[in-house]
């Protein structure tokens, strides 16, 4: 299977398979079924790197982002939804959130 | 499962072969339109085939393979509508409503 | 001691003598009488807004309108003539529903030159004339012009969408917005084309819900993660800088310092990261100039202008993005939620990511008052309390009310 | 320009003396309504609940629910042949008498005498009570007089009726009369071979039934189902039925049949050139010698099918091909019912001749899933009520009549009108 990284990010592939997920309701769904230490580890290794990572993926047109940089970006959109778990409530589950769902059923692309 | 002159079908057997409607009706339903063309493609040039070799057994005394048979060709009948008709495993319009068969003859 | 001034009579409730300072009785977010009321005396009278011109952005472009609450289906499209129109959404042979997919009780959008009844084939041109009729001949002087979609009232104000159910409406849609919403003309809506949008349908009265989102007075409690726990003060409470009402109608101002202007440690490491936030990207440029309507109460530094359209529209302004929420009922105790947050497109990567971040943080603290507030419904229909008290930065929720029982007792 | 002659007075909607302006569907979106068809109609007039064939041999019965009558009804084949409905209730405290895994559902079976679960008591296949556990713990209680609770029940052509009333106001025979009857000698009891469907409907009994008794829809709504070059000659010369009929509260259709297998391939299905079957059936016709009188009234040639819409909820269509069809619509609240689709055929005796039968029932199958889900979209759009008045055609004159029927028998709830 081809790395889903550039090399300049193939440190951080170990995290691409479970984490280049390209709707935020992937991205939500997976953060809800996993736990704090994969994405501590996950956080840990790549928010160092996340400005970095922006710049890569600046150097092309939003609307053309050659497909080795969709997934980077990807990537990136998860460490914001992981940084929630991490950063803000220190849990996968949104507290007091109960049952409640809000799904984002539309989006930009990518 | 399949009377050795059908063993290029033998594949799809396992999944096709089915005795009820309720069977045939939801495997369609829970399988990629491409996976039932390619049992699609093998199954029909050998129909006539599998119903002149089915004849040669009195209908209500078949064999079990040739039984086995006569439910894959059961099958090719249920996928005929998503590949000729529908191109997709759905009715369209078809909404949430389903219609469950409750009897048919046997075999 | 309030940060903010309070206008001359000592509090913005007094300000409004009509509303008055007494408790108040929720009876009418758990009274399924009362449910059945609304239907006729709010929601088959008012405008409501059911989307942006945004969603039809070429000729034949349309989407559908499930009203639950009004049994109705609308249908609205962009003519060949430009102009948007509204219809029921019935074929008027046999009464099929005219436009829907897979689904008929789930909305649908796309693009068409006429639509067809999947029932007999009879067909509307996009100004809802039936335009041709299965076997004409074999009707009985059947006149096509007499048989056209039954029009529903439409109309649009700075892009967005509006319909009136009623058979003759008593106000144009302007009229019926007034001088506080009309203020909002030269706000630029159709600049902000990138949308994120939301729906959830959640087990609390449409009301219910939309008490949470005109009242900051819940946030330090039920929010206290917005703030990092190292600053976190858990008994500071919260001040809007300014409230207004105007008809139906109600708004509230925020004020202070901006967030990213605060010291390092009252954000998120993210937020930092992504310079962008609960409150929406740092860096993007300010609206010049800034319409009057915006900020009505002149508060400086200005944050948030928070619009409460009768019945049930909210819009959000932060500056150069904005956020909608619509409440649509469909029982006593449940309704559907619409939200989307709508910004400048992002011109690079980096300004995708700061709208994706907005995204996120808007989704998790909304979901906080959605988790919370089937526990308020249930609490409210054990009907063991029905007085209770609302301070004055819960003024618009008192006016909300207020003005849903006026328009129900003036039915 | 009809393609068939129309009757004197110009339409068949005329012919048979109904209004010709836009019709209400008032009758199907309000509860009240539905109420009073409860006891108007279902209440008073005869339900088919099944055929003989169901009950092949003494001690053989099946249960049915008949919730728009508020009842479940037991039919047996007594000792003496004699086939007998009773109410499903045990005298002994009210226990459902006659169900196996779950009492809300139907059953069938064989057995020598009902028992019930809850004290034991047994009743004959007669009805008779014939076993009180400790009969002495009783206060005279006479065994006569605790029999099962009979319901009327008569027999037509295989067909098993049931009559819930008191006292029937018409016998089965009446109630079918000339045009129904004269269907008696058709080999009914030949065609044994049966593929039975079941749904729920949301939507309203009449509407689900305006939708089988016109074919105007079938052009456009099942366009799809056949090759395009069929379905677009089909949509352009839209629909006509030669022949419709009326006798008392009953109605048919005929259609004009299309040898299709003759046509050319390209205009049918691979499937159907393969199975020799489709919609029209299986292409091979089973002989089934003399056909009465009463089939194809209209002396249609070609003849396609006659569709007999008996009222209330049952429809009998029996196809040109030598196969036949009927559908129930079991009311369950004035905006969902139960909809019973059944397929009958010779029984097949080899291979070809079964998957004939095969592709013909799973066509149909096809068919039915794309009403019943435009049916749901309909009834939510009457319900809003926004728009009230709809013009039907002269192809759509048996909704025009199914409808008058239902408003004459609810609103004449004392004798059965004319």
């Amino acid at each position: 299977m081809s790395p889903l990284l550039p090399p300049e990010f193939a440190d951080l592939e170990p995290y691409a398979g479970q984490w280049c997920l390209a709707t935020e309701a992937e991205r939500f769904e997976r953060r809800m079924a996993s736990d704090m230490d994969e994405m501590g580890a996950f956080y840990a290794a790549f928010s160092p790197r996340l400005e970095e990572a922006i710049e890569f993926c600046d150097k092309y047109p939003l609307d053309e982002l050659p497909d080795d940089v969709a997934h980077p970006l990807q990537l990136i959109h998860s460490l914001v939804m992981v940084s929630m778990a991490v950063e803000v409530f220190h849990q996968p589950k949104i507290v007091d959130a109960a049952d409640a769902v809000l799904l984002r059923v539309r989006e930009p692309r990518p | 499962m399949l009377p050795e002159e059908f063993a290029d079908l033998e594949p799809f057997a396992g999944k096709w072969s089915l005795a009820t409607e309720r069977e045939r009706y939801s495997t369609r339903m829970a399988t990629p339109i491409q996976e039932m063309r390619a049992f699609y493609d093998a199954v029909t040039p050998r129909a006539e085939a599998a119903m002149a070799y089915i004849e040669r057994f009195p209908f209500d005394e078949l064999p079990e393979d040739a039984l086995h048979l006569l439910h894959l060709l059961y099958s090719m009948i249920e996928v005929s509508f998503p590949i000729e008709v529908w191109h997709q495993p759905r009715v369209p319009d078809s909404g949430a409503t389903s219609f469950d068969s409750f009897t048919e003859p046997r075999p | 001691m309030p940060r903010w001034p309070k206008p001359a009579e000592d509090s913005w409730t007094e300000h409004y003598p009509e509303l008055g300072t007494g408790t108040i009785s929720f009876g009418d977010s758990t009274s399924p009488e009362f449910y059945e009321l609304e239907r006729d005396a709010i929601f088959k009278k008012a405008w409501l807004n059911v989307g942006r011109v945004e969603d039809l952005p070429r000729k034949g472009s349309y989407f559908t309108k499930e009203i639950q609450i009004a049994n109705a289906s609308v249908v609205v499209v962009r003519g060949m003539d430009d102009e948007v129109r509204a219809f029921h959404n019935i074929c008027r042979h046999r009464g099929n529903k005219l436009v829907w997919d897979e689904f008929p009780r789930e909305e649908s959008r796309g693009f068409c030159r006429q639509f067809t009844c999947k029932y007999h084939g009879w067909r509307y041109d996009l100004e809802g004339n039936c335009t041709f009729v299965q076997q004409e001949g074999e009707f009985f002087d059947l006149d096509k012009a007499d048989y056209g979609l039954a029009p529903v009232h439409c109309d649009v104000w700075n892009g967005f969408v509006f319909v009136n159910l009623d058979r003759e409406p008593s106000q144009s849609v302007r009229e019926f917005l007034g001088p506080m919403i009309t203020a909002l003309d030269e706000y630029p809506f159709h600049e902000m084309s990138e949308r994120y949008d939301f729906a959830a349908d959640n087990n609390s009265n449409w009301k219910v819900f939309a008490d949470a989102f005109q009242e900051y007075y819940h946030v330090p409690a039920l929010h206290p993660q917005q703030t990092p726990v190292a600053v976190r003060k858990p008994d500071m409470g919260v001040e809007c800088a300014h409230f207004q009402i105007d008809g139906p109608h109600r708004l509230t101002t925020t004020g202070g310092v901006r967030r990213w202007n605060l010291p390092q440690e009252y954000m998120y490491p993210v937020e930092i990261a992504t310079r962008s936030g609960l409150l929406g990207p740092w860096d993007a440029p300010d609206i010049e100039p800034l319409p009057a309507g915006l900020n009505p109460g002149g508060v400086e530094p200005w944050g948030i202008t928070n619009f409460q359209i009768f019945p049930n529209l909210e819009i959000l302004i932060y500056g150069n993005w904005y956020l909608v929420y619509r409440y649509w009922p469909t029982s006593s105790n449940t309704h559907h939620f619409e939200a989307y947050l709508a910004f400048p497109p992002a011109r690079n990567v980096r300004e995708r990511v700061e709208h994706e971040c907005a995204a996120v943080m808007f989704k998790e603290f909304a979901l906080q008052d959605a988790g919370m507030l089937g526990g308020t419904q249930a609490a409210l229909e054990t009907g063991v309390v029905d007085e209770f008290p609302l301070n004055d930065q819960e003024i618009l929720v008192r006016h909300f009310h207020k003005t849903v029982a006026d328009w129900v007792g003036a039915a | 320009m009809a393609r068939y002659p129309k009757p004197p007075e110009g339409s068949w909607t005329e012919h048979f003396g109904l209004d010709t302006a836009p019709v209400s569907y008032a009758d199907s979106v309000s509860p009240e309504y539905y109420e009073r068809e409860r006891q108007a109609i279902f209440r008073r007039a005869w339900l088919n609940v099944g055929r003989v064939e169901q009950l092949p041999r003494k001690g053989s019965y099946f249960t049915k629910e008949l919730a728009v009558v508020n009842t479940s009804v037991v039919v047996v084949r007594g000792m003496d042949g004699e086939i007998r409905a009773f109410h499903n209730v045990c005298r002994h405290r009210g226990n459902k008498l006659v169900w196996n895994e779950a009492p809300e559902e139907e059953t069938q079976g064989f057995c020598r005498q009902f028992t019930c679960k809850y004290h034991a008591w047994r009743y004959g296949l007669d009805g008779s009570l014939t076993f009180i556990q400790q009969e002495g713990e009783f206060f005279d209680v006479d065994k006569d007089q605790f029999g099962l609770v009979a319901v009327h029940c008569e027999i037509w052509a295989g067909f098993i009726f049931v009559n819930v009333a008191r006292e029937p106001e018409q016998s089965l025979r009446d109630f079918l009369g000339p045009m129904i009857t004269a269907l008696e000698c058709y080999p009914f009891d030949q065609m044994t071979s049966r593929f039975g469907y079941r749904t729920e409907v949301k939507a309203n009994w009449k509407l689900f039934m305006d939708a089988f008794a016109e074919f105007y829809h079938a052009p456009v709504l099942h366009s799809k189902q056949s090759p395009d070059k069929y379905s677009a000659a089909a949509r352009e010369a839209g629909y006509e039925a030669p022949h419709y009929q009326v006798d008392g509260p009953h109605r048919l259709v005929s259609t004009s049949g299309v040898r299709f297998w003759e046509m050319d391939p390209s205009s049918l299905k691979p499937m159907e050139n393969l199975t020799r079957g489709g919609l029209f059936g299986p292409w091979d016709k089973p002989d089934l010698g003399e056909l009465p009188a009463g089939v194809n009234p209209g002396k249609c040639n070609p003849w396609g099918l006659d569709s007999f819409q008996l009222f209330p909820n049952f429809v009998i269509l029996i196809w040109g091909q030598g196969w036949y069809l009927t559908y129930h619509y079991w009311p369950t609240s004035y905006n969902t019912h139960i909809f019973e689709g059944n397929v009958y055929f010779t029984p097949a005796t080899n291979v070809r001749e079964r998957i004939a039968q095969e592709m013909s029932a799973v066509t149909f199958k096809e068919f039915a899933l794309q009403d019943a889900n435009t049916l749901e979209a309909t009834q939510l759009m009457l319900e809003s009520g926004y728009v009230e008045r709809f013009p039907l055609n002269d192809q759509e004159v048996l909704l025009r009549h199914l409808h008058k029927v239902v408003a004459d028998w609810v609103n004449e709830p004392a004798g059965v009108p004319a």
